[in-house]
């Protein structure tokens, strides 16, 4: 072989390819982080809702829907089902300890899961968002227009979730909600209304993520699968911190392919399974909180 | 007031023994040494959350046998206080002396086997199993079974268990609460909750007693009751016992001594009447706003 | 139907009553349809329940990796059998239940610092790290090119339990014996423990319960027992598994039976099970009976998820206690004064 | 507008539903004296529902021709039953022994490396066929060990063979791969890591070398597969994918450059499932095939018109007619019919216990000219399974992906079967060993047994 025992390049390359995927990992930890930072929910449930997000969008274009229209249709159908969750499932479970609403989210996923495809059969998707997957080159390093894009829009999620929630009425009224529930709810803040508020943005959250993975995958079943990888991120990160779901995702993306490619063969590969599950286990023993998440882990 | 509490703190042990003179009687024969020494002393405890001081230089020296009281406005650090002696907080600086044995932190997994037990301000039954069950499991501290020896059922296993029965059992009928004895913890009204929680407590068998808010959300019968049977516990099973309440009239008609905190810092220790006259206590409570908890008029 | 004065029978009267009916009359009347298809799957699947139980029920450690103490359990049971010849059938199952046990301990010890859903999170790792290690080191299925492990036949004694009655009354055994001493364990001391750890840490680490060795304790017992489980789901049930076959999937499935049967109760695994073994069998009789030819099992099985899911969310919502506080609370209406179990 | 076909489809879904959900009932089998049943443990939904909809939709549309153009195998009806398994084991043993009871059973057709496994031992009491056509356990080949199992067409070790000889046509002749390299990209699975030893045997043959690469499961993520390929620089990548894993594959080829024309899918990636998610990447992607896609063939035509046009058609899609699974299926159900047919040519014209339709599969030759007959001429090559040889030596065929549908672009092409035939005898005469299986002889494999057995104790 040609190449040096150690091969920058390489290693600079398959670092990048790590923090893009990282960035795909975070835009499905996000919507997590919303409904979990407001309602002290693990919200299981959405991977199903990226999936009904991206298997309805992608429906309806099949069916000659317009682009646009489409879009709208399932932002509407995403709407409908926070608002549709927030009065079935959690107003009825208010004050249950978290754990019972986590399994009820287990349940809603099933639902979701079963709802989107009696409804949209079980077909697999092609999607094409009309952005180029082709490489281009930067310094030797192959780089995906489609990464980048994806890397933009969330950050431009994220850059667009934090004013909102640092600069608008109803988004600094769900920090209060999410730092002490009942003083929002003693200062006349009505609870429900901001959970169906968060399900709805989580629902929006979801559609963005399920159209860039369905690019990325297909829309099919298995995009559900997402939430596996979107977990070490939040354990990591932290549950309630969005920065936290960002860099989270980012250190995960990044372990696990350098962990693959450069651990992986002690052991025969295919490591990428669990290796983010145990990196983010690890860093909890040391940090119970995650990186940016609040002490309170006894609360959970 | 600062002088009269560090007087108050190298008088305790004389004041303590002329107070409760006929206590103890059943624990003086297990712990000889327990009445000639103070069970818990605090030595300038500070503790610190962030930046915000809770405690600020305390010192505590508890008499054996006796009723300490210590109350003060909300926020004024109770609390924190009793969970720096049961482990729960760890203080930036100072010292808990439990029985002769100095710690920095108190081991809140031996607190049993140190003698010291406690209640808790928002309750802390075990809702999943009966009035009994709680009660008996207040004796964790002294059973050694594995689990096979008890699922088989035999000897030591055996004997533990029938031991905390018959103990759970007292206790339940010396604090009133056979009627309910086999309800699960949870279905009981608060007021009987606060109680099966003192029996759980109680049920060790404790040196010291550490009761955060007995009375708290009681009704005026419930707390005279409760007031009762603290006292009974003191003279039954010679209990030093530390509470913090907001009653202040049960508090002055309770204690043999009370110490008065506000912003974490010790203003008053001492005899009710002596505490009650003191003028940094009065302006303590008045300089407080309001508190939201339901709490009688002070003097 | 049920006598009003029923209350006079004593309360051992029910569980005789009951294992009367699994061993004397079932293999009478049974079909190998029941037995096969129903009763030992159910079987397995209860005792695996009964296991989560114990640590989720019981102890309140939300574990997401009950189906990896399943798989570990199957595999060592079909090693401990392959490479130990001679060793008696029971004592694989044994043994094999103590490295699911000695598993179960390493992935609790997290529970030491965490708790709630980073807790669950850290026991998906459990999940994707056995499926993961009983696929890549082939030693485990025996070199099998396909990573699949057919069980021995089932033989204790001389007698043989090879006919699908056989594996019926075997697997009965063992669950009747293991639920048994679960039974009797959360009764005791140890089993206190466990919900004072669930109900109240702090409290309960204040009376001098020891938390941490509860916690592993909790771990430890409820990772026998799923071994136990998992073991006889290869070997009594499947005859052949692969890892696979020991997915997240499964380990959901077994916390759907436990918050549908009853958290913390054992009798509650066993109707939790019983629930998700039967209703998708009526299901689909009742799909194809209504709608013959025409009928498409895709929208059956859509159909079958959608109520599962919503069942799951129904009983958290009306009846968090389950189905046995249902079976309770009829029994209570129908005898007047009702023997407690 | 095709949105308006949405609604009715939408609420008559709902309406079964709901009717499913508030009705209660039991199942009983009727009967009838002239009947082959076929119980089939499909997957409608689920991850890979839409291979089993492919596949068990082309399966009944062949039965369904057969009765409606012939009025079924020489009199005799053939009938079904559906259960659905979503491709999980346990289920497709339920339905196993739900169905196992019914009368005249022909053959069990699963379609699922993980249920067949399960079914073994139980069909090999029940002397039935189990049929795991284009997959399954490679050393059931051998009848002498496996007398009941069928991997019809082609077992993962010929597979393999066949994609090696393909890739040694592409450059040139199998002597000019000395010095190549290959990477084969496998599935975390037992179903992935099968060939392994068959690519090292292939690679010392030929010279080449071979680099093999796991892709854990479900396989959405393979960034570092393919930068890992990238370095590597090989000539071809072999995908031995599942599910996801195969357009993730192709879309992740593409952002790091590598040519999809130079990847080649096995049996479980040569789908339109796998390619159409993965867009325009997919376009050049070669994949390995039984049976060629395309509704052109005499055969599929006929199903158009005589089934479809009855509107007794199984897909509801029907522009999935002559897809890879649907056309695989109906191959399926070209075999499994003609198996009857040579069964009943000796046992007589009537419904058949599962060991005389054993006895059909294991003379079982259909050849070109009788390919051509049944309408399918160039869907598949021929078959000719013996009492021993369970595969049957079916030919392959390659096809490109042209971002619409596939072409075949390669002869007809046979795996090495005279070098695997000891390795696959060696590990079936290891299982034989171990479960203490006596080796069946060809004698013994004329002996038929003529009743049913129905084990229902």
């Amino acid at each position: 072989m040609l190449m040096p025992d150690f091969d920058f390049l390489f290693f600079a390359e398959v670092l990048v390819g790590g923090l893009l995927a990282g960035v795909m990992y975070s835009l499905v930890a996000i919507g997590f982080v919303l409904i979990y930072k407001t309602s002290h929910v693990l919200n299981f449930a959405q991977g199903s809702m990226v999936l009904l997000a991206a298997l309805t969008f992608v429906s309806l274009l099949e069916r000659g829907v317009p682009f646009w229209a489409s879009l709208l249709l399932s932002l509407a159908v995403m709407v409908l089902l926070g608002l549709a969750v927030e009065r079935t499932v959690l107003r009825p479970l208010v004050n249950k300890p978290p754990i019972t609403l986590f399994m009820a989210t287990l349940g809603l996923s099933y639902v979701i899961e079963g709802v989107a495809q009696l409804v949209w059969g079980t077909q697999v998707h092609g999607l094409d968002l009309g952005i180029d997957d082709k490489p281009f080159e930067v310094a030797g390093i192959l780089i995906s227009k489609f990464d980048l894009v994806a890397a933009g829009i969330a950050a431009a999620m994220v850059a667009l979730l934090t004013g909102f929630f640092r600069y608008t009425r109803i988004g600094l009224a769900f920090r209060a909600a999410a730092d002490d529930q009942l003083a929002a709810f003693a200062v006349g803040l009505r609870l429900p209304r901001i959970w169906a508020a968060t399900w709805v943005a989580a629902g929006v959250v979801s559609l963005v993520a399920g159209l860039l993975w369905g690019a990325r995958l297909g829309v099919q079943f298995s995009l559900s699968f997402v939430v596996l990888k979107a977990l070490p991120v939040l354990v990591l990160g932290g549950f309630d911190s969005i920065l936290g779901a960002i860099v989270g995702g980012l250190l995960i993306g990044a372990g696990e392919k350098l962990s693959e490619v450069y651990i992986g063969p002690f052991f025969g590969g295919g490591i990428e399974s669990w290796f983010a599950y145990v990196i983010a286990l690890m860093f909890l023993l040391v940090r119970p909180a995650g990186l940016f998440g609040r002490k309170l882990v006894e609360k959970a | 007031m600062t002088s009269t509490s560090a007087l108050s703190l190298k008088r305790a042990p004389a004041g303590a023994t002329a107070e409760t003179s006929e206590f103890g009687r059943k624990e003086l024969r297990t712990f000889p040494e327990a009445a000639s020494s103070e069970p818990l002393r605090l030595e300038s405890i500070t503790l610190a959350f962030g930046g915000v001081t809770a405690l600020k230089d305390i010192n505590l020296a508890v008499a054996p046998g006796e009723i300490r009281a210590i109350i003060g406005p909300n926020g004024a650090g109770k609390s924190s206080l009793l969970n720096v002696i049961s482990g729960i907080y760890r203080p930036q600086h100072g010292l808990v002396w439990i029985d002769q044995q100095k710690f920095a932190r108190v081991p809140t997994q031996k607190l049993a086997r140190l003698g010291i037990a406690r209640t808790f301000q928002n309750l802390a039954l075990f809702k999943g199993l009966s009035v009994l069950e709680n009660v008996v499991i207040g004796r964790a501290a002294v059973r050694h079974a594995n689990f096979v020896e008890q699922i088989v059922g035999l000897g030591r296993a055996r004997r533990e268990q029938a031991d905390a029965q018959r103990r759970a059992e007292e206790i339940i009928d010396f604090l009133d609460l056979r009627a309910v004895r086999n309800r699960w913890a949870g279905t009981l009204p608060y007021g009987l909750q606060k109680r099966v929680e003192l029996a759980r407590a109680l049920v060790a068998r404790p040196k010291i007693l550490l009761l955060d808010e007995p009375m708290a959300g009681m009704t005026a019968t419930e707390k005279q009751e409760m007031t009762r049977f603290v006292r009974a516990a003191r003279e039954e099973f010679g209990t030093t016992v530390i509470l913090i309440e907001h009653d202040i009239g049960i508090v002055m008609g309770l204690s043999d001594r009370v110490a008065v905190l506000d912003h974490g810092r010790k203003i008053a220790d001492g005899p009710p009447a002596e505490v009650q006259a003191n003028q940094a206590v009065i302006d303590a409570y008045i300089g407080v706003p309001h508190d939201d908890e339901p709490e009688d008029a002070y003097a | 139907m049920m006598n009003p004065n029923a209350s006079r029978f004593p309360a051992w009267l029910g569980p005789v009553a009951l294992l009367a009916v699994a061993y004397g009359v079932l293999p009478i009347v049974g079909s190998s349809y029941l037995f096969e298809a129903i009763l030992t799957p159910f079987l397995a699947l209860s005792l695996a329940a009964v296991g989560l139980n114990l640590l989720t029920g019981y102890a309140g450690q939300v574990s997401l990796g009950s189906a990896a103490f399943m798989a570990v359990g199957a595999f060592a049971a079909y090693n401990f059998n392959l490479r130990l010849p001679g060793l008696p059938l029971l004592m694989s199952l044994v043994l094999a239940g103590f490295v699911a046990t000695a598993l179960g301990v390493v992935f609790g010890l997290p529970s030491l610092r965490l708790r709630g859903f980073y807790l669950a999170v850290s026991t998906l790792a459990a999940q994707f790290f056995v499926q993961w290690a009983l696929t890549k080191f082939s030693w485990f299925s025996n070199n099998n090119p396909s990573g699949v492990i057919d069980a021995p036949s089932l033989s204790i004694f001389g007698l043989s339990f090879d006919s699908s009655i056989g594996r019926y009354l075997f697997a009965l055994t063992i669950v009747v014996v293991l639920a048994w001493l679960a039974q009797r364990l959360v009764n005791t001391q140890t089993g206190h423990n466990f919900i004072a750890v669930r109900d109240n840490e702090l409290a309960a680490k204040v009376i001098g319960v020891p938390v941490l060795r509860t916690k592993l304790l909790a771990f430890a017992i409820s990772s026998f027992v799923i071994g136990v489980a998992g073991a006889l789901w290869a070997f009594a049930y499947l005859r052949t598994v692969e890892p696979a076959g020991f997915n997240l999937d499964r380990s959901f499935q077994v916390v759907f039976i436990i918050i549908i049967g009853g958290l913390a109760s054992i009798r509650g695994a066993f109707f939790g099970a019983a629930l998700l073994v039967v209703f998708p069998l009526i299901l689909s009789r009742l799909g194809s009976f209504l709608l013959g030819d025409h009928f498409d099992s895709g929208v059956l099985d859509m159909t079958q998820h959608i109520v599962l899911g919503a069942l799951i969310i129904f009983f958290l919502i009306a009846e968090p206690d389950g189905l046995v506080a249902l079976w309770d609370r009829l029994k209570k209406r129908l005898l007047p004064i009702p023997n407690n179990p | 507008m095709k949105t308006i076909k949405l609604i009715p489809t939408v609420g008559r879904r709902f309406a079964l539903s709901a009717a499913l959900v508030i009705t209660v009932a039991g199942t009983t089998f009727q009967t009838s004296a002239d009947e082959q049943f076929f119980p089939l443990q499909s997957y409608r939904v689920g991850p890979y529902a839409a291979g089993g909809t492919g596949f068990f939709g082309g399966f009944i549309d062949y039965l369904n021709l057969i009765n409606i153009r012939d009025g079924g195998v020489n009199g005799v009806k053939l009938t079904w039953a559906e259960g659905e398994t979503q491709y999980e084991v346990e289920r497709g043993v339920e339905v196993y022994e739900r169905l196992k009871s019914h009368p005249g059973i022909a053959a069990w057709n699963p379609l699922s490396v993980g249920i067949a496994y399960a079914m073994i031992d139980r069909i090999t009491q029940d002397k039935t066929p189990l049929i795991t056509v284009n997959h399954g356990r490679t050393d059931s080949t051998d009848g002498a060990v496996f007398p009941y199992v069928f991997p019809l067409l082609l077992n993962p070790y010929s597979e393999t063979s066949a994609i090696i000889n393909y890739i040694g046509a592409k450059v040139g002749g199998l002597d000019r791969l000395k010095g190549k390299k290959i990477v084969v990209l496998y599935h975390g699975s037992p179903y992935g890591k099968e060939t392994i030893p068959i690519y090292e045997l292939l690679a010392q043959k030929y010279g080449f070398t071979v680099q093999q690469i796991e892709v854990p499961h479900p396989g959405n993520e393979q960034e570092s597969q393919w930068l890992t390929i990238r370095r590597a620089k090989p000539e071809y990548v072999v995908l031995r994918g599942w599910g996801v894993m195969n357009p993730v594959a192709i879309k992740t080829a593409q952002k790091v450059g590598f040519p999809a024309d130079h990847i080649v899918g096995n049996v479980w990636s040569n789908s339109e499932e796998d390619v159409i998610p993965a867009g325009d990447a997919a376009k050049g992607y070669v994949a390995i095939t039984t049976q060629a896609s395309g509704s052109q063939y005499p055969v599929l035509q006929e199903i158009i018109k005589t089934v479809y046009g009855a509107g007794k058609g199984n897909l509801e899609d029907k522009n999935r007619i002559g897809s890879v699974y649907h056309n695989l299926g109906i191959v399926n159900g070209i075999l499994n019919v003609e198996a009857v047919r040579v069964a009943q040519e000796k046992f007589g014209h009537h419904t058949l216990s599962g060991d005389e339709v054993r006895w059909g599969f294991e003379h079982l030759k259909l050849d070109p000219a009788r390919v051509e007959a049944l309408g399918a001429k160039n869907l598949f090559h021929s078959i000719n399974v013996t009492w021993d040889n369970h595969e049957g030596d079916g030919y392959v065929t390659f096809q490109q992906w042209d971002g619409k549908k596939w072409n075949v672009v390669s002869d007809w092409i046979a795996p090495d079967w005279a070098l695997l035939r000891p390795i696959i005898e060696k590990s079936a005469n290891a299982y034989a060993a171990e479960h203490k299986i006596p080796l069946r002889t060809a004698d013994e494999a004329e002996r038929v047994d003529t009743k049913p057995i129905v084990a229902n104790k």
